[in-house]
């Protein structure tokens, strides 16, 4: 089919990265200040009276009322959402209705340990996934590849939280290699932090790396069709190094597309397995504050794992720019 | 610093003991072999979570429950049984009429802070009760003013007699604050206990530490941990994995007996002040006649209900006291399970195809009472939806604050909550003249044993009204690994005293 | 994009012959119809028959074993677990049939109209996309229980509008490849609107890659039902779920495992089922495009 | 037997009884076929012929799911067949390299074009460091690759399709090969480009001495490049010999009418296109995607086209001047085949400028267009050729209103068509239709034949609806009951037919065709050709036929327009345009085209 006529794309690839990348920036930030909207608005139609909820049955009007000028809850929507997003932008998220304390910090701390989880999450996922994906793709036909499929099938369709809670049973209570939860930040005791993290992580990490290596297998699969594949098979590469030195490369772009997918699901098994295995993370904080009906908490929280889930997208967009010559100097 | 030192079994029993009364006599003495480690840390799950420390404006025990006694102490505190025994208050008179308490005061008490403990400290801290919006501040209503007659002589003025409030003032209502700190009591808690506090990474773990300077028995173990787990099989399993020394309060009923079974670990059962009530709305056209709450009454089998919620420990009650309070009379047999009966009792009020929306919180006791009470009512044609609220925002909000509720439940573990009958703006909506002039009776009595008659007879009365059905009265359970001792056994819906325990390595 | 090669060609010459492509994903079809249609036949029968009423307790007969009364034993308020695991499947199911009819309903217009309005206001509506995207389901429910309180339907609707972006967004790219078409510009030229381009060139085209979606959007959703209920934010009791139990059953994973696994099992198999019926339809229906979210 | 007998007694590749099947069809019969050291042999067959599956298993890269048996043996490597794939690595890319057709997808996306020639010299020489990095500019300067510096460090996507062609050639070509793999290499080219490669494949080949087997669909190719041909037909060798021999005195009807098809030789008497049609009914079950049947062997058409005797000169159209302009930039563009009367088609200064400002920046222009003019009277056949991108599409679909000009004025039957909404178009749907290339893609799969045909109809009862269709379906050579099919039961030729039954159900003005047999084996090419000539002159059409074909516009128009980057340079009478070329590009554009009779 004939296409327009394209001038032939100079090579100033400098140049197109780092407008790529200025433009997603761009791009984020909107996408941002739209999603915190969203936050917000979701988050304030809240039924009932916050103040009561949190002054309990001995308040009496005047409480109420002295409560709702002290967080501001009297005045107009647009100005306390002002007010709210730049404080939030300055990393003020207000003062929590239950705890009386700056938000901020709790979700701050809560948010390093559930990264912390799912980083170490991701990073046993991939560990699974990229090896055990790419068998399954060459060896698909064959005894072991089927066994492969079949054993990622069966991860997929475990939740996390019955995983979580099989961990426990089995190597906590029963085995007692474990602890059965909590946390420990890594500077007070690696070796304490280490051994809480190992279950959970792997609660995480067992269940996601199973559905990665499916994407895994099918972008192998994929690649393994090209016609680039053949070509390199026709210089006289073997099919191992053909699938070494051209294949993973290109099958690792889609892989790494599904990977900001599953960020935001690792997130979110987050919440699941922290409630599970007792971790201060931003899920059981979540949670928490859902419980105690704390508005700006629930708010604070809802729109760090928004921008978080964002971010990796914009860093994801720009990774597969980075491995993609393509992409760069796409229109 | 003092040496380590070392006791015998016996005084190690003892020192336990004494640490649960916390009475102010030394026990120094006693220093041989292998015993409690001074500079023992113990860690101990729970499982109500404090949103805040600041008790005052904050609802839910847990607050207290975790610094009062330990962190914050009153002029009185309740011994083991309950009764009211001195603390800062070195004594105390009480004028005939009932309304002057004239305390004198222990002399070389100071704040965690430094600030000495003075009578000033017990005016400024009593005649701030009207700033109060949480744990029940009406219950010292009473209080009018708090005279200084000397730096260690206070007198306490009522405005009508109160027989209850020395016993209110050994709850948290009688805590005593430093005017200083009492902007930041959310976050940092300064009171003249036997331990200060330390850290508190909310709904994870508050950590207590030994004050050394205490003006009493120093607590036993130098740093306390109190580490919370929301989900009762959490708590458990960090127990059997050695995350936790001990639970208390611990929920998890059903693991009571594999814990009896292993001896590493010790099981008791004590006592709480708690009432489970299913309370039924005044408001409600067929449950404001008294045939149809009868009816209820009977079809609920509370032995049932008892082994759904905790797996059958506890009492079944059948009336608003429990065994602890000194006006306690089993009601249990009142109104024995008897679905036959509640059909006819409901026939006879002429209800027929009655539906209920039962609100409960969302705990996992509730939950379990609910299905168990929906079940029974469901075999006498009654009806019922159950709504699950967030306790405590939504169900303090929904079902407590607006009453908007057929029937609801919930498990009362502030002490004497049977007096809450006497207000008829309480959610119970509970309003009998007649149960109303014992209450009065009961405050204005002079002894005990007025006192105890006046409740008899109001509590009398609430059970023949049936205003709700007053279920059981849940166990505290403790949990320990072998090697702590001293352990709170019961709850008496104060502060948990954590400076008697101590820990054998 | 037609360039043919013949080497492709020939071979799909040979594969149109003997029909190798109608029966492509066969056996994983076959495989999870067998698991779906269990699950569906279970919470069918529970609606007019379980051995027991899964919502009657007895606390006489709290935490038994097997027995003829009880085939798979009580839970810790004396429920009959079988009749629980029959009734459970219904509510897994309308979560994840409500749950995807409504991902549909809001992302194949959606998808649609931002593929047919690409250059204009179709790349603003894939923006918007995306931002509905940063919410995953899961959290959107949690949001929405902390709104209204949780609730099957509160669930439903969340866990609708979590997945209509993905929805939309692989409808968008079904929508592009047909209005790439020949047979789309042929159907511009005879004077068509948008309207009968969706309808009659769109729809059916993409209808195999709504009918993986759905299934896939199934399993996801089912995971999440499970996942708030254990969470506590789902279906509320008595209602038996499958999520309850799990959570229900966790406080007594030490002492009555099988509380656990049974639903465990149940949601295990279900998902499975869905996982596999997608692959086979897949497989069925573009065996170029691989699991691709 | 001349000197190609010669070649061949040298044997260099030696294939016999090679079979290729799937478990239940087998694709290629028992195909022998010899190579000499330097022989230049072209394998010449349709789509679905397995002359790339015979290459392939040379290769020994068939897809695993085949099987194959035979022998294929490579003087001093024996057997090939079966051999280890250690072995048969070190064959590939050392004694035998492949050329493939796709240049687009057949170099590594991700990785730098130097690199990925380096590699292939690695692999075999064990050359590195700088050596390794003088050898590689060598081959790219050595296959004329603009800037080998700069190619070295570029990207596949940011070449040309002929130069990644080129790239391709020097990783096939940079160890020397004993022999060449070419599977159809120039197909996805224009034709100068093709021509520029096929004249530097053939250099290459004759200065390393190797020998090449060059697989294609394009008789004309083969001419240029090959001595000896073979012809290949549903897995079978029909014939081959020496190229002269083979071309000048087809032995095999096939052969005969594949030749007649691909020149678009015209029946003396009846002025009409020589089809294979007729030839070799023996065909097989008929096809689905992918295989356009060879003589219409569908179940459902055992008749060719409707064969009517209508005889008449190809062209009806008055004759009228040639308008050329030589320089090569255009102030205002000038206006080609204007005409005093009224014009059926009028179009002035048309633009088309593609591309958008992004969200933040940095969006490209492309100009499509840069000032069209030009009339077309009514009975008018007007051709308009040009290669890929340079803009013919774009305005045949400006001209359907399916895409928006930028500037410039359409008018058709003196209404202006440009800026309407669709409501006010709905005259011009019914006025205009057209035919598109692709034969897959142009047919709704989920459609039933009738739905597609009336697509178009508008506001007609079930009934008349029904007997239209069937009518038109008549009128191109299917049968009635070909209504009640779906597309994909048919074969690419008669796909195409029922494209321009739906494009005939409104009783248009005008007929445009947009590279409307170019997707098509040349068998049936010649078939729908003559279709479109009988209808047009049925239905008093105007039609507008844009290709990048000369060849197929010269025989299906009257009047030639050839466009640019954007422009018409040169626009005239087709046989006094073809004849003599005013303008270089046209010229050049002839010359590029290859010829059968070289």
């Amino acid at each position: 089919m004939s296409t327009a006529a394209v001038s032939s794309a100079a090579p100033r690839k400098g140049a197109d990265v780092t407008m790529t990348v200025l433009r997603r920036i761009g791009v984020f930030a909107l996408t941002v200040w739209v999603a915190s909207l969203v936050v917000f608005t979701l988050l304030n139609v809240l039924p009932g009276d916050m103040a009561r909820a949190q002054l309990g049955m001995n308040a009496t009007d005047a409480d109420v009322a002295s409560f709702r000028a002290e967080h501001g809850l009297d005045r107009p929507l647009p100005v306390q959402y002002f007010d709210w997003i730049t404080g939030f932008l300055t990393g003020d998220m207000g003062i929590s209705y239950s705890s009386r304390a700056p938000v901020a910090p709790q979700v701050f701390d809560a948010l390093q340990v559930s990264l912390i989880l799912v980083g170490a999450g991701i990073l046993i996922a991939v560990l699974i996934a990229l090896p055990l994906g790419t068998l399954a793709a060459v060896r698909q036909n064959k005894p072991d590849g089927v066994l492969l499929s079949a054993v990622s099938q069966a991860g997929i369709a475990i939740p996390n939280f019955l995983a979580g809670l099989l961990l426990i049973s089995i190597f906590a209570v029963g085995l007692g290699w474990m602890p059965s939860g909590g946390w420990t930040a890594p500077a007070e005791g690696f070796g304490d932090f280490l051994r809480q993290l190992a279950l959970p992580a792997l609660a995480l990490g067992l269940v996601r790396g199973a559905i990665l290596s499916r994407y895994t297998r099918a972008a192998v699969l994929d690649v393994m069709r090209d016609d680039f594949m053949r070509t390199a098979r026709a210089k006289g590469l073997m099919p191992g190094a053909a699938l070494r030195r051209h294949g993973l490369r290109n099958a690792l772009v889609p892989v790494v597309t599904v990977t900001s997918v599953e960020f935001s699901a690792l997130v979110i098994g987050a919440v699941v397995i922290e409630t599970v295995f007792v971790i201060p993370g931003l899920g059981s904080l979540l949670m928490r504050a859902v419980d105690n009906r704390d508005l700006i908490q629930v708010q604070g929280i809802v729109m760090c794992v928004v921008v978080l889930v964002l971010l990796v997208n914009l860093l994801v967009d720009i990774t597969r720019t980075l491995i993609d010559p393509r992409l760069r100097s796409a229109r | 610093m003092r040496t380590p030192h070392r006791h015998g079994l016996a005084a190690a029993l003892a020192v336990a003991a004494l640490g649960l009364t916390a009475c102010s006599a030394g026990s120094e003495d006693g220093a041989d072999d292998a015993g409690p480690a001074q500079d023992a840390s113990v860690s101990i799950g729970l499982a109500a979570v404090p949103a805040n420390l600041d008790y005052t404006t904050s609802g839910g025990a847990a607050i207290f429950e975790a610094l009062l006694g330990n962190v914050y102490e009153g002029l009185v505190q309740l011994d083991e049984h309950g009764e009211v025994e001195p603390l800062l208050a070195e004594s105390w008179e009480i004028s005939e009429d009932g309304t002057e308490y004239s305390f004198t005061l222990r002399e070389d008490v100071t704040f965690h802070d430094g600030t000495p403990f003075d009578a000033e400290i017990v005016q400024f801290s009593l005649e701030r009760l009207d700033e109060w919006t949480a744990n029940t501040p009406d219950n010292l209503a009473a209080i009018d003013q708090v005279e200084v007659d000397s730096p260690t002589e206070v007198t306490v003025v009522l405005s009508e007699p109160d027989y209850d409030a020395l016993y209110w003032l050994a709850g948290p209502l009688g805590t005593m604050f430093a005017p200083d700190s009492v902007d930041d009591l959310a976050s940092e808690a300064n009171g003249t206990g036997p331990f200060t506090f330390e850290s508190y990474e909310n709904a994870v773990q508050m950590d207590l530490a030994r004050h050394e300077d205490y003006w009493g028995e120093p607590a036993g173990v130098a740093d306390a941990s109190l580490v919370y787990y929301e989900d009762a099989a959490a708590a458990a399993n960090a127990l059997r994995t050695g995350g936790v020394d001990a639970i208390l309060r611990a929920e998890a009923y059903d693991q009571v007996e594999s814990f009896e079974e292993e001896d590493e670990f010790d099981v008791v059962i004590g006592d709480t002040q708690a009432v489970a009530v299913l309370a039924m709305s005044n408001d409600h056209e067929e449950l404001s006649d008294p045939e149809v709450r009868e009816a209820i009454s009977l079809a609920i089998d509370k032995e049932a209900v008892l082994a759904a919620a905790t797996t059958g420990h506890g009492t079944i009650l059948g009336g608003p006291s429990v065994p602890t309070d000194s006006y306690y009379q089993d009601y249990s047999e009142e109104r024995p399970h008897d679905p036959e009966a509640a059909e006819e009792l409901l026939e006879q009020a002429g209800v027929e195809d009655l539906s209920l929306r039962f609100t409960l919180p969302n705990r996992p006791y509730a939950e379990a009472i609910a299905q168990v009470v929906q079940d029974d009512l469901g075999e006498i044609g009654i009806s019922v939806d159950l709504e699950t609220q967030e306790f405590p925002a939504v169900w303090v909000e929904q079902t407590m604050t607006n009453q908007d509720y057929d029937l609801t439940v919930v498990s009362h573990v502030e002490p004497r909550n049977m007096i809450n009958y006497d207000d008829p703006d309480y959610y119970w909506g509970y309003d009998s003249e007649e149960a109303a002039e014992h209450f009065a009776e009961a405050r204005a009595a002079t002894d005990d044993a007025d006192y105890a008659s006046a409740m008899e007879a109001a509590a009398d009365q609430v059970v023949q009204d049936a205003p709700g059905v007053w279920l059981y009265n849940s166990p505290n359970i403790v949990i320990s690994r072998d090697g702590v001792e001293g352990l709170p056994e019961d709850d008496l819906g104060v502060g948990m005293n954590l400076s008697g325990i101590s820990v054998d390595h | 994009m037609s360039q043919l090669r013949d080497a492709q060609a020939e071979l799909e010459s040979a594969e149109q012959t003997q029909p190798r492509r109608r029966c492509a994903g066969g056996g994983l079809i076959l495989t999870g119809g067998i698991l779906v249609g269990t699950v569906v036949l279970m919470a069918l029968v529970s609606l007019v028959w379980t051995p027991q009423d899964p919502t009657a307790t007895s606390a006489v007969d709290r935490l038994q074993g097997p027995s003829a009364e009880h085939r798979l034993g009580t839970d810790g308020l004396g429920r009959d677990i079988a009749s629980m695991l029959l009734a459970g499947a219904q509510i897994p199911l309308l979560v994840g049939l409500v749950a995807v009819v409504i991902s549909l309903v809001i992302g194949v217009p959606f998808g649609i109209a931002a593929a047919i309005t690409d250059r204009g206001a179709g790349i603003w509506m894939m923006r918007w996309n995306d931002i509905v995207q940063a919410f995953p389901p899961l959290l959107l429910a949690i949001i929405l229980a902390a709104v209204w309180g949780g609730s099957t339907a509160t669930a439903m609707v969340a866990l609708g509008i979590g997945a209509s972006p993905g929805v939309a967004r692989v409808v968008r790219s079904g929508t592009l490849q047909v209005l790439s078409q020949e047979y789309a510009l042929a159907a511009r030229a005879a004077g068509r609107g948008p309207l009968h381009l969706a309808l009659r060139h769109v729809l059916p085209n993409i209808r195999g890659i709504l009918i993986v979606q759905a299934t896939v959007g199934f399993a996801i959703a089912v995971l999440a039902e499970a996942a708030l209920s254990f969470l506590g934010l789902g279906t509320p009791p008595p209602t038996p779920s499958w999520g309850r139990m799990l959570q229900e059953g966790q406080s007594l994973l030490q002492v009555e495992p099988l509380l656990v696994l049974w639903p465990g099992a149940a949601i295990a198999i279900t998902i499975l089922g869905f996982n596999l019926l997608g692959d086979g339809l897949r497989d069925r229906f573009d065996p170029r495009m691989e699991v691709r979210r | 037997m001349n000197d190609a007998d010669a070649h061949s007694s040298a044997g260099l590749l030696e294939i016999s009884g090679l079979e290729i099947g799937t478990s239940s069809t087998r694709l290629v019969h028992g195909v022998d076929l010899q190579i000499g050291r330097g022989e230049r042999v072209g394998l010449i067959g349709e789509s679905g012929s397995g002359k790339s599956l015979t290459l392939l298993a040379a290769m020994g890269l068939l897809p695993e799911n085949l099987k194959v048996s035979g022998s294929v043996r490579l003087d001093g490597e024996g057997e090939l067949l079966g051999a280890s794939e250690r072995r048969m690595a070190s064959v590939r890319g050392s004694r035998m390299s492949m050329v493939f057709q796709e240049p687009m997808t057949a170099l590594n996306p991700l990785m730098r074009v130097g690199e990925q020639i380096a590699e292939i010299i690695r692999l075999h020489q064990g050359v590195k460091g700088q050596p390794l990095q003088t050898q590689v500019l060598e081959l790219l300067d050595s296959v004329k690759v603009p800037d080998p510096a700069r190619a070295e460090r570029a990207y596949p996507h940011e070449l040309s399709g002929g130069q990644r062609q080129r790239i391709v050639l020097a990783m096939a070509m940079a160890n020397q090969p004993d022999l060449l793999l070419a599977d159809e290499p120039t197909t996805a080219l224009d034709v100068t480009v093709q021509k520029q490669v096929l004249e530097l494949m053939g250099d290459q080949v004759r200065q390393a001495g190797s020998s090449l087997l060059f697989i294609t669909h394009d008789l004309g190719v083969v001419a240029s490049i090959c001595d000896r041909v073979l012809i290949m037909r549903h897995g079978r060798i029909v014939e081959s010999g020496p190229l002269q021999t083979v071309f000048s005195d087809p032995q095999h009807p096939y052969t005969r009418g594949l030749l007649a098809a691909s020149a678009l030789e015209t029946d003396q008497q009846t002025g009409r296109l020589m089809t294979v049609g007729a030839v070799g009914q023996e065909g097989r079950q008929q096809g689905g995607p992918g295989q356009s049947g060879l003589g219409q062997t569908g179940p459902q058409q055992e008749q060719t086209g409707p064969q009517q005797e209508q005889a008449g000169p190809a062209s009806g159209a008055a004759p009228h001047e040639v308008s050329s302009e030589e320089p090569q930039t255009f102030d205002q563009a000038a206006i080609f085949n204007q005409t005093d009367a009224e014009p059926l088609l009028a179009v002035r200064e048309v633009r088309r400028t593609y591309g958008r400002a992004g969200l933040f920046g940095g969006g490209r222009q492309v100009q499509a267009l840069r000032g069209v003019s030009f009339d077309v009277r009514a009975g008018q056949r007007f051709g308009i050729v040009g290669e890929s991108g340079c803009g013919k599409s774009t305005l045949l679909r400006i001209l359907t209103g399916l895409d928006e000009a930028t500037s410039g004025s359409v008018e058709v039957s003196g209404q202006e068509i440009l800026g309407k909404k669709e409501r006010q178009l709905r005259w011009l749907r019914e006025a205009v239709q057209i035919v598109f290339q692709d034969p897959m893609g142009s047919l709704d799969p989920r459609m039933r034949i009738e739905d597609v045909v009336a697509e178009p109809l508008r506001g007609a009862s079930r009934e008349e609806r029904r007997s239209r269709v069937e009518a038109l379906l008549e009128e191109v050579g299917l049968p009635r009951r070909a209504a009640d099919r779906c597309p994909h039961e048919f074969s690419g030729g008669q796909r195409q037919r029922i494209a321009i039954a739906r494009a005939l159900i409104t009783r248009p003005k005008i007929l445009m065709a947009d590279e409307a047999v170019s997707a098509l084996d040349v068998s049936v090419r010649a078939q729908v050709l003559n279709l479109l000539d009988d209808l047009v002159r049925d239905y008093d059409l105007t039609m507008l036929f844009v290709s990048h074909d000369l060849q197929v516009v010269r025989h299906a128009c009257d009047t030639v327009a050839v466009m640019n980057a954007g422009q018409i340079v040169e626009c005239g009478p087709a046989d006094v345009l073809f004849a003599q070329p005013q303008h270089s590009y046209t010229a050049s554009l002839l010359e590029s085209i290859p010829r059968v009779a070289g």
